[in-house]
Order: C-alpha cells, then sequence, then structure tokens
C-alpha cells in the first residue's frame, strides 16, 4: 500500500497528461490549467519542509557550539527578516512601510552579493581556462583551438589579424557548435522521454526514496 | 570622494566580502555567505506566500467563502472552492514530521511526478526530436540558399549523425561505430571550445558591471 | 625550463589580479584600442542610418533589468542618440518593469544634452515632436500583437497620460507599417518574440542588441534577413557608440567603448595564459621524456 | 414659380439617382476606387478549444494604389449590419477572429480593403460558417506517432529484460571513475559532497542524479565516509534524505546515519553557489559530484572545487553548460550519459533495457534523417512535404 499508491497516482496521472496534450478542446485547457494551479498550491507547501531544515540544521549548530557557530545567527536573522518584512509589506497584509523595507535590503543587501557571485565567474572563466585549455590530447588540442578562434572573433583585435576571422568564429559557432548541440539535444530528448515513461510505468522508483524498496 | 549613503556602502562592503573569496575563505566571505543563504532563502519563502499562495490559493478560496452565494450557486459549485484540495494534499508534506504517517509524502510527490512526466512526455518528442530533426534536415536540403550554406548544412547534418552515435552505449564503440563515433567526438569539442570562447564576454561584462558600481557608486573615481 | 615549471604550476591568485586589473585600469582611463565593427552591428547602424528624419518614427523596445544594463543600456543610449542627433523620431517602450525607469532616465539625459547644445527649437528634441516615452506594459506578446493591430490599443496614452492622438508625432502612427524599425533591447527571450510576433506576423523590420551569451542564438535569423542586425553585447554597444562618433552623431564619452577596451585586455589575457600554458606544458613534458631517456 | 418648382424637382431626381447610384464618383470624387481582396474564405480555426474563426483571402491587385491595410467585419446575417472585428496592416493575407460570441453560430464575414486616400473597398459577404471545439489536433500527430513508436520500442526491451537477456552496456569512462574516487575519499578520511543539481524533482537530470546519490550513499555507508548533501529545491531536498537514509540501512548501518548530511540551503541560485563554495572549501571534501541541471553557477562550484584539490565528477544534460565542467572538472558525464550512468549503477536489468531502446531509437532517428534529406533533396515539392511533416505548431 505504502508504494502501490504513489504508483498509482503517477501511471494514471501520467497516461491521463500525455493524452491531455493532443485534446485541443476546452474541457482539455481548463483540465490542463486547473492542474497547473493546483500543483503549484501543493508545491508551495513544501517550502515547510525545506526551511524547516534550514532553521533546525542551524540552531543545532548553534546549541551545540560547532565550528563557526556564531555565523547561524545571520543566517537565521537574515530568514527571519527578510521573510517578515517581504509576508508583511506583500499584497496579503500590505503594509507600507515593510514593503518599503524589504526593497530596500533587496536592493542593496541581497542584489549586490548575488551579482558579485555571478561577477566571480568572469575570474574563474581565465583560472579555468589557463589550467585546462591544454593540448593534451587531439581532442583537446581541437577544442583549445575552437575557443580560441571564437575569443579572437569577438574582439577587434581578430577582426584586425585577419579581417575573416569573425566570419570563421560565426561559421564555428553554426555549423560544428550548432550540429553537436543537436546530436545532444537528441540523445537527450530521447533519454528524458524514456526516464518519463519509466517513471509513468513505475520502473523508475528513485524518487520513492526507502519505501521504493 | 566616497559615497555618503549608507546603503551605498554596505553594498559595497558586501560586493568586496564576496570578492574576497577569490583570495580565500575567511570571516567576511562567510558573514556574507551566511547572510546570503539566509536572506535568500527568506526572499523564497516570501515569494512562494506572496506570488503563489495567495494569489493562487487564499485570496480566491476566501472569496469562496465570503462570496453571496445567490448569485454564485453552491459553495461547492465554485471551482475556488475546490482548491482546499491542493492544499490539504501540500499539507501531506508536513507529515514528514511524524514518524508514522511520514510515507504520506510520497503522495504530493508523486502527483507532482505524474503531472511533470505527463506533460512532458509527448512535448519533449515535439521539441527535443521532431523540431532537432525538422531544422537538420532543413539546413541540410535547403538548396534555394545555394553553395556554401548547403555544403554547411550537410556538415552539420554528420556532425549531428556522428554526435548521435558517440551515444551509443549497447554497443562497444569498434569498426564503423569507432569511427563515427570519433568524428562525433571532435564535433563535441569544437562546441564546447566555441561555446566557452563565445561566454566570456558575457561573464566580463558582469564583472565590468560590479567594478562600475564599485568606482562610479562609492568611490566617485569614475563619472 | 625551470621558468616554465613554475609557470604551470602559478598560484591562481595572480591570474585573478591580472583580471581584476585588466577591468579597472580600462574603466578608469580610456585606452582608445582600435575598433572593428562587426557586420551585423553595422547593418543596423545602416538600417537606422538609412531612415529618412522626421518622418515615420523608429521604435526601441527598451526590455532589460538593471542586472544586464552593464551590457544593454549603452545600445540603448547609443541607439537613441543617432536616432535623436539624426532627428529621426523615436518611440520608447519596455516590456519589463524595471526596465522603465532605466530607459526613462537615459532618454532624459540625452535630451538634456542635445537641448543643452541647441541653437534654436528646431536643433533641440522635444517632446512629442521628437520622440515619445510610452512606458512599461505588461502581457509581452499580447502587446507586440495589439500594436500589430493598432497601437493605441496597447498605448492609449503614453507614459505620462497623454493620449497619444495630442502627440504630433504619433498622429500618423498607427501600427507596424507605419514603424520603419522595431528595435528591441533584452537578454531574455524577448527579443524572440518581437521577431515572431511583430516580424513574422505582421511584417515589421526587426532589429536589436542581445547580451553576449545569448546571442549566438539570433544567428540563424540574421542569415536569414528575418533581422535587419544585431547589437552583440558589449561589443555590439561599442561598435554603435563608435559608428556615431565616426560619422559625427556623438561626441559623448563611449561607455561601453570602455567596458569593451576592459573585454579585449581580458581576451587577450586569456589568450596569453592559454598559450602560455601550452608552452609550459610542452616544455615540461619534453624535459621529463629527456629525463626518462636519460634514466 | 412653376419653372422654380420644376428645377427643383429636377434637382430632387437628379440627387435621389445620385443617392441611389454607388456613391464615390460623385459625392467624394477625391477617393478612387480600388479592388476588393479577392477569394475570401472563412473557416472555423482547426485544432483549437473554439470561439475562433479563420480568415484567409487574396491580397487586392490595387495595393500599391493606397490600400493601407484590410478590415474584418463580422455579422450574424448574411446582409448585416457588419461590424469590424479586427484589422490587418498590409502584407499579410490572413486573420484569425478570436472573439466569436459563440460556438455553432452561423457567422457570415467581408474583408474591406481600407486607406486613407481610398474608398474602402469591401470583399462579397463569406458564410454562413460556424466555429467549433476539435477533440484531436491534427498538428500533433508527428507526435504522436513518435510516443507510440518510442513506447513501443521501450515496452519491447523492457519486456526483453525481464525475460533475462543479457544485455550489453559499453564501458563510461566518468563511471569507472566514482568507485575510486569514493576510495580516495575514504583513504583521506575526508567527506564527499554531492550536488543534485538546481532542477526541481521532475526534471529527468534530477531523478537520474537521485539515482546516482543512492549508489553512491551505499558506497559511502559502506566505507562510512561522511556524505554532505546540500539542496536548493525542497521537494528534492526530502527524496535525497530518504534516498540515503535507506541506503544507510540496505547496507546495514542505519546508526551510522548523520541526519546533517542531507540538508536545504536556499532556493537562490547565487546564493546556494555560495553556500556550497563555504562548504568546499571549510569542510574540504576530498570528491566532489555535481550530478544533474545546472545553470551559470557550474562553473563557480567546479573551479572553487578544483582549488580545494577535491577529484570532481559532473554530469549534466545542461548543454550550455557542458563545457564548463569539461574544463574545470576531472570526468563529466555529457548529456545522455547522466541517464545511463544511472541505469548503469543501478544495475536493475529494466532500467538497461530503457538504454537499449533509446539505442535502438537514435539509430531510428539516424535513419529518418537521412531518409528525410534524401527525399527533401530530391525536389521543392517533396522538401516541402518533409519539413510539414516535421512541424510543429
Amino acid at each position: 500500500m505504502k508504494r502501490q499508491l504513489p504508483l498509482m497516482i503517477v501511471l494514471v496521472l501520467g497516461i491521463a497528461f500525455t493524452v491531455q496534450f493532443f485534446i485541443p478542446s476546452r474541457a482539455s485547457e481548463v483540465t490542463y490549467q486547473t492542474a497547473l494551479q493546483w500543483w503549484l498550491v501543493m508545491s508551495s507547501f513544501a517550502m515547510v519542509l525545506a526551511l524547516g531544515s534550514l532553521v533546525n540544521h542551524h540552531v543545532l549548530k548553534i546549541k551545540r557550539r560547532k565550528e563557526h557557530w556564531a555565523f547561524s545567527w545571520v543566517t537565521l536573522a537574515g530568514l527571519l527578516v527578510m521573510g517578515a518584512l517581504g509576508i508583511m509589506g506583500g499584497p496579503s497584509v500590505g503594509l507600507r512601510w515593510a514593503n518599503a523595507a524589504y526593497n530596500q535590503l533587496f536592493l542593496f543587501v541581497q542584489a549586490p552579493m548575488d551579482s558579485a557571485m555571478f561577477a566571480i565567474l568572469a575570474f574563474y572563466m581565465a583560472s579555468a581556462s589557463y589550467r585546462a585549455f591544454r593540448a593534451r590530447s587531439k581532442e583537446a588540442t581541437v577544442l583549445l583551438i575552437a575557443g580560441f578562434v571564437v575569443m579572437l572573433g569577438i574582439i577587434p583585435f581578430g577582426a584586425m589579424l585577419w579581417r575573416r576571422i569573425p566570419d570563421i568564429s560565426e561559421w564555428i559557432m553554426m555549423v560544428p557548435n550548432m550540429a553537436s548541440k543537436r546530436g545532444i539535444l537528441l540523445g537527450i530528448g530521447l533519454g528524458s522521454t524514456a526516464t518519463a515513461l519509466k517513471i509513468i510505468l513505475g520502473i523508475e522508483r528513485s524518487w520513492l526514496g526507502g519505501s521504493g524498496k | 570622494m566616497f559615497s555618503h549613503d549608507i546603503w551605498v556602502w554596505i553594498a559595497a562592503v558586501l560586493t568586496l566580502a564576496i570578492f574576497s573569496f577569490l583570495y580565500k575563505e575567511n570571516p567576511f566571505y562567510r558573514f556574507a555567505e551566511y547572510l546570503f543563504v539566509g536572506m535568500s532563502a527568506g526572499y523564497g519563502l516570501a515569494r512562494v506566500w506572496n506570488n503563489a499562495l495567495v494569489p493562487n490559493f487564499i485570496n480566491p478560496f476566501w472569496a469562496a467563502l465570503t462570496a453571496e452565494r445567490g448569485a454564485t450557486g453552491p459553495l461547492l459549485a465554485d471551482p475556488r472552492f475546490w482548491l482546499i484540495v491542493p492544499a490539504l494534499l501540500g499539507l501531506l508534506y508536513i507529515c514528514r514530521f511524524i514518524p508514522s504517517l511520514s510515507h504520506l509524502i510520497l503522495v504530493p510527490i508523486a502527483i507532482g511526478l505524474g503531472l511533470g512526466s505527463g506533460m512532458g512526455l509527448a512535448a519533449i518528442i515535439q521539441t527535443d526530436i521532431i523540431k532537432q530533426m525538422q531544422s537538420a534536415i532543413g539546413d541540410a536540403s535547403n538548396v534555394a540558399a545555394g553553395g556554401w550554406p548547403l555544403v554547411w548544412g550537410i556538415v552539420s547534418l554528420v556532425g549531428v549523425l556522428t554526435t548521435l552515435s558517440y551515444f551509443f552505449f549497447s554497443r562497444e564503440h569498434k569498426g564503423a561505430l569507432k569511427y563515427s563515433a570519433n568524428i562525433g567526438i571532435w564535433f563535441l569539442m569544437v562546441g564546447f571550445g566555441a561555446s566557452f570562447g563565445n561566454t566570456v564576454m558575457g561573464r566580463v561584462s558582469l564583472l565590468i558591471g560590479r567594478v562600475q558600481f564599485l568606482l562610479t557608486d562609492w568611490i566617485h573615481v569614475i563619472r | 625550463m625551470k621558468f616554465f615549471q613554475k609557470l604551470s604550476q602559478i598560484d591562481r591568485r595572480w591570474i585573478y589580479l591580472l583580471v581584476a586589473l585588466a577591468v579597472i585600469v580600462p574603466l578608469m582611463a580610456r585606452m582608445g584600442l582600435p575598433d572593428a565593427p562587426g557586420k551585423y552591428s553595422l547593418q543596423l547602424f545602416d538600417a537606422v542610418d538609412r531612415i529618412p528624419p522626421r518622418s515615420q518614427p523608429v521604435l526601441i523596445s527598451a526590455d532589460y533589468s538593471p542586472s544586464m544594463m552593464p551590457e544593454l543600456h549603452p545600445m540603448f543610449m547609443a541607439m537613441a542618440r543617432h536616432c535623436l542627433a539624426r532627428k529621426v523620431r523615436l518611440m520608447v517602450m519596455t516590456l519589463d518593469p524595471t526596465g522603465a525607469g532605466l530607459a526613462e532616465n537615459g532618454l532624459r539625459q540625452i535630451t538634456d544634452e542635445i537641448n543643452a547644445r541647441a541653437g534654436s527649437a528646431a536643433d533641440s528634441a522635444v517632446y512629442g515632436r521628437d520622440y515619445v516615452f510610452l512606458g512599461y506594459k505588461p502581457g509581452t506578446a499580447i502587446v507586440m500583437m495589439s500594436i500589430g493591430e493598432n497601437i493605441r490599443q496597447a498605448y492609449p496614452a503614453d507614459a505620462y497620460g497623454t493620449p497619444l492622438d495630442s502627440l504630433p508625432m504619433m498622429r500618423d502612427v498607427r501600427n507596424y507599417a507605419d514603424i520603419p524599425l522595431v528595435n528591441c533591447i533584452a537578454g531574455s527571450a524577448v527579443l524572440n518574440y518581437w521577431i515572431v510576433y511583430a516580424g513574422a506576423r505582421y511584417r515589421a523590420r526587426v532589429g536589436g542588441g542581445s547580451t553576449a551569451v545569448s546571442s549566438a542564438d539570433y544567428y540563424p535569423f540574421l542569415q536569414s534577413g528575418q533581422m535587419v542586425g544585431l547589437l552583440n553585447g558589449m561589443k555590439g554597444a561599442s561598435d554603435y557608440e563608435f559608428l556615431n562618433q565616426q560619422r559625427g552623431y556623438s561626441s559623448a564619452p563611449r561607455v561601453a567603448g570602455k567596458g569593451m577596451d576592459a573585454v579585449s585586455i581580458v581576451h587577450l589575457l586569456i589568450m596569453g595564459f592559454i598559450v602560455l600554458g601550452n608552452v609550459g606544458y610542452f616544455v615540461t613534458k619534453k624535459s621529463a621524456q629527456q629525463k626518462a631517456g636519460e634514466e | 414659380m412653376k419653372r422654380a418648382l420644376a428645377a427643383l424637382l429636377c434637382l430632387a431626381a437628379v440627387s435621389g439617382a445620385v443617392l441611389a447610384a454607388p456613391a464615390p464618383e460623385i459625392v467624394a470624387p477625391a477617393l478612387p476606387a480600388v479592388a476588393p481582396p479577392a477569394d475570401v474564405a472563412a473557416s472555423d480555426t482547426p485544432n483549437d478549444a473554439g470561439l475562433s474563426v479563420s480568415l484567409t483571402w487574396r491580397a487586392s491587385p490595387d495595393e500599391a494604389r493606397g490600400i493601407e491595410g484590410y478590415e474584418i467585419l463580422r455579422s450574424d446575417a448574411a446582409d448585416g449590419p457588419y461590424q469590424r472585428v479586427g484589422y490587418v496592416p498590409v502584407g499579410i493575407d490572413g486573420y484569425d477572429d478570436q472573439a466569436v460570441p459563440a460556438d455553432g453560430q452561423d457567422l457570415y464575414y467581408r474583408v474591406s480593403a481600407v486607406g486613407g486616400g481610398i474608398a474602402a473597398a469591401e470583399s462579397p459577404a463569406v458564410g454562413p460558417v460556424r466555429s467549433r471545439q476539435q477533440w484531436y489536433n491534427t498538428a500533433k500527430t508527428n507526435a504522436l506517432v513518435g510516443t507510440l513508436l518510442f513506447t513501443l520500442i521501450v515496452v519491447y526491451f523492457i519486456n526483453g529484460a525481464k525475460s533475462g537477456r543479457h544485455l550489453f552496456i559499453r564501458r563510461i569512462a566518468g563511471l569507472t571513475a566514482v568507485e575510486e574516487a569514493i576510495g580516495r575519499a575514504t583513504e583521506m578520511g575526508k567527506p564527499i559532497l554531492f550536488c543534485p543539481g538546481m532542477d526541481g524533482v521532475t526534471s529527468i537530470s534530477t531523478l537520474a542524479a537521485l539515482n546516482i546519490l543512492g549508489q553512491v550513499a551505499k558506497k559511502a555507508a559502506e566505507y562510512d565516509t561522511p556524505l554532505l548533501v546540500p539542496n536548493r529545491d525542497p521537494i528534492v531536498y526530502t527524496v535525497a534524505e530518504e534516498i540515503v537514509k535507506e541506503a544507510y540501512t540496505e547496507i546495514g548501518r542505519p546508526d551510522a546515519y548523520n541526519r546533517d548530511s542531507v540538508f536545504y540551503l536556499t532556493d537562490n541560485q547565487m546564493g546556494y553557489t555560495s553556500g556550497v563554495n563555504g562548504i568546499m572549501t571549510r569542510e574540504k571534501p576530498a570528491t566532489n559530484f555535481f550530478m544533474g541541471y545546472f545553470y551559470a553557477e557550474s562553473l563557480v562550484l567546479a573551479e572553487t572545487g578544483a582549488t580545494t584539490g577535491a577529484i570532481q565528477i559532473a554530469g549534466t544534460d545542461s548543454v550550455t553548460q557542458l563545457p564548463f565542467f569539461i574544463t574545470a572538472c576531472d570526468y563529466t558525464l555529457m548529456g545522455e550519459e547522466l541517464y545511463a550512468a544511472s541505469a548503469y549503477l543501478g544495475k536493475q536489468p529494466m532500467l538497461i533495457g530503457t538504454l537499449k531502446a533509446q539505442d535502438w531509437s537514435k539509430a531510428l532517428v539516424g535513419l529518418l534523417l537521412l531518409a528525410g534529406t534524401a527525399l527533401a533533396l530530391a525536389g521543392p515539392g517533396p522538401r516541402q512535404l518533409v519539413m510539414k511533416m516535421l512541424s510543429i505548431e
């Protein structure tokens, strides 16, 4: 029973919505929209579990005085402040000052950290290519040359070196690059369709976790 | 020279704290990291509440409960009332905290998976397989575009076929398959190198944005 | 020999320092590296350049958020400068709620510059005669399609509440047939929508700008002529600024030009690293082989 | 007086005649007449949920003479009155009237060529036409055939696998490394880090990642190596926790399971990344697994992992992020290899059976590509046919 019910649910819903895909009628359309809305409402509750884990993790850390435990207060405070201000400032409560504070914190505290984390990528592009773009094998050499030409094609210096370089770079992007992407995508398409089928048919059970075996 | 705005200072100091990670992990980074994790989780909570639960459940459900029944028919005929079902199903997630009922969490997960794989199955066949096939055949047979584009279209088709052959798992890569899979690897490697090279400018631009913020808004050295 | 061995084990923090310098220095002092505008940048610039002054207006949809500002905002500024300097009428709208403020401020900055320099009323940029700001409208594809029928369906009034028919330049504008060029500047799939809805459906001529990361997605449209031109990330913005200056449409400092100097130098730096890394790799490999041979 | 009356009568007669005659030449002589659009056809919009009628027409030959667009007029009686329901500029010769009041109602349409400098020219009325909803989308027939065919192939090979036929699977480079990498962590007495990707549980790559996590957790339980699984999605987090717990039970060491090993960080992409970065630099795991779907953070994670000296094994079907994992990780499972790996490690015959089915489907796709191209090269007619068969809405 513990595993039969979930497997039945997956089978029925899986087949129903595969069939729905081919039916354009109004009833079908309404079913689809309703399912999406219900799914959204249902999934929202999983957030409780997630935040439970986060809070639990940090409370334990503080209680047990684990390494760097003091920083856990920072996480808990951030969670509480943003969560509370966001809900109080949102449409359901509608406190204007809370909304203003929430926006201010988002713009000047969270967003800068977000962008800075993103910007770190620029440094890592350099260090990764330095370390990995080495002609260790034929394949690695091909990768290196393609990357090199495309980089040269972007900067004005490349076009000055030889005016055809931007065209070659575009050719690499459009022909071999596009072809390999299509090949990968076709494989991924078949692989993910197979997995969807396996889930619907109850062959793929990793998601049942403990009760799947 | 420096900004007089406390918020700009906070943003600048946190930006530098994140960047300090490049030197090594340190208490400033650690502070920013713990703050970022906590704040963004709180932000996520508020977003789920404000953008998912309130407009899709709380508001319509409340409206159904408080609506004047005479005009809109009985409560049970109101689709907004039935939003209570997904909400109850959602509560099953929380059964996880009750050991004897913890297996019930599989019900909402199963619903999500059933919907996801059902909605996905034929759609993936359409977008990932049929669409890609059409583009590949289209490029390789575009006689109207003439000469070189047609040649490149055919080269692309060879690339697609050989890349596909690399992903054969149930056969040892020997003979013709080995030959074709090897060509496939070459296409893959050119593609990876090119994508990497093509991404550098975008990533550097993000860094430029941050440096501009530090040098313009925080220290007024550039205008 | 030793040098290369050391080099191949160089502490990555030196690399980070060099990247940081390669970005900071050009931003503080424009180095003025030479320019070589790409063909798609040129195509877009020429398309705008061929539109007759004081006739039908160009549409720019500023569909980007602040996080994409470094790449995309300079594109908007350069394109708007080009139009207003040539007296090509300009309509600005946005489909991104956070893009409205950026576009409005940018527009104000440019028109203030022009009006400060203008010697006569004819030379200045007048709201309603030379440009309008329509503001933000939610609904992406729906907005694009309703402009195809009549722009008043999407925008009965401009961003300040003035009915479109009270704005002299808008009186004869009904739909895409009266808009010689639609430009979308976006880092998301919105540009794709413009190509599909405005371009394929209503035969509008679509051009625009996009972030470097997503530009490659638009090459097929450029090759098939479904797009008149495209600005590719920082390079595209810098190209446009360069063309503006070269043809005398703008003397404003080149924001993206500086950025592009930084981009170029980081590229050269990375390419230099790759070369050094490989030289080091081969030298150490050879010496290892020699040692193995001696033993 | 008589003459005056006669004149008046005369005028009335003339004006009566004028009013009766087609107006343009006399009332508005400035507006030239143009030909209306021809061959107007109206039919129910196919493959939809109803309430829509599609119109097509042939452009007026006089388009260059001042026609600016076409107005679409609708009525529920052939002789009117007609109401304007839509407008398209010249160059377009079709319109979908999606504001039909009700399905099954008789409707009549006219299309009128209009412009500022011309007299409007209306086509004759077409109709009656009724809109209705459909129960099968004919435009999706190709997807239906594909789905049925693929399902058949998969079911066939699963049955084959059930009957115990041995199925060969070739070696996948990244996979042999998995065991080695776990062994290394054990030797060094350091933890293993496993990131199950950034997507939700319905994403195929996440499921594959969770499958692999199950195998990795078993090995970790066997060797008593600590495991760290930071999560970004709430539901993936719960499933991952169940899987890891179960792996320890299966190995017979439920007591060794540490409740802190599977945990949730935040749903923010870069927030999650900053958290994992911190974990990697502080806990210094000997082995990092990045399995599942990833976005721009891929390189941040993989480069940080590389600085800590960990062995890194990545697996993703995110085409845009593969280049970064390939450059920064020791082993990378590319695209489909990720799914294959989850089947391979599980060693369940039915999962391997589907791999075989995928291979045959791949061969079929390859053949269809060749055949389709050959046919399309035969001429513009066949090419159009092939393109149409493969077209999606």
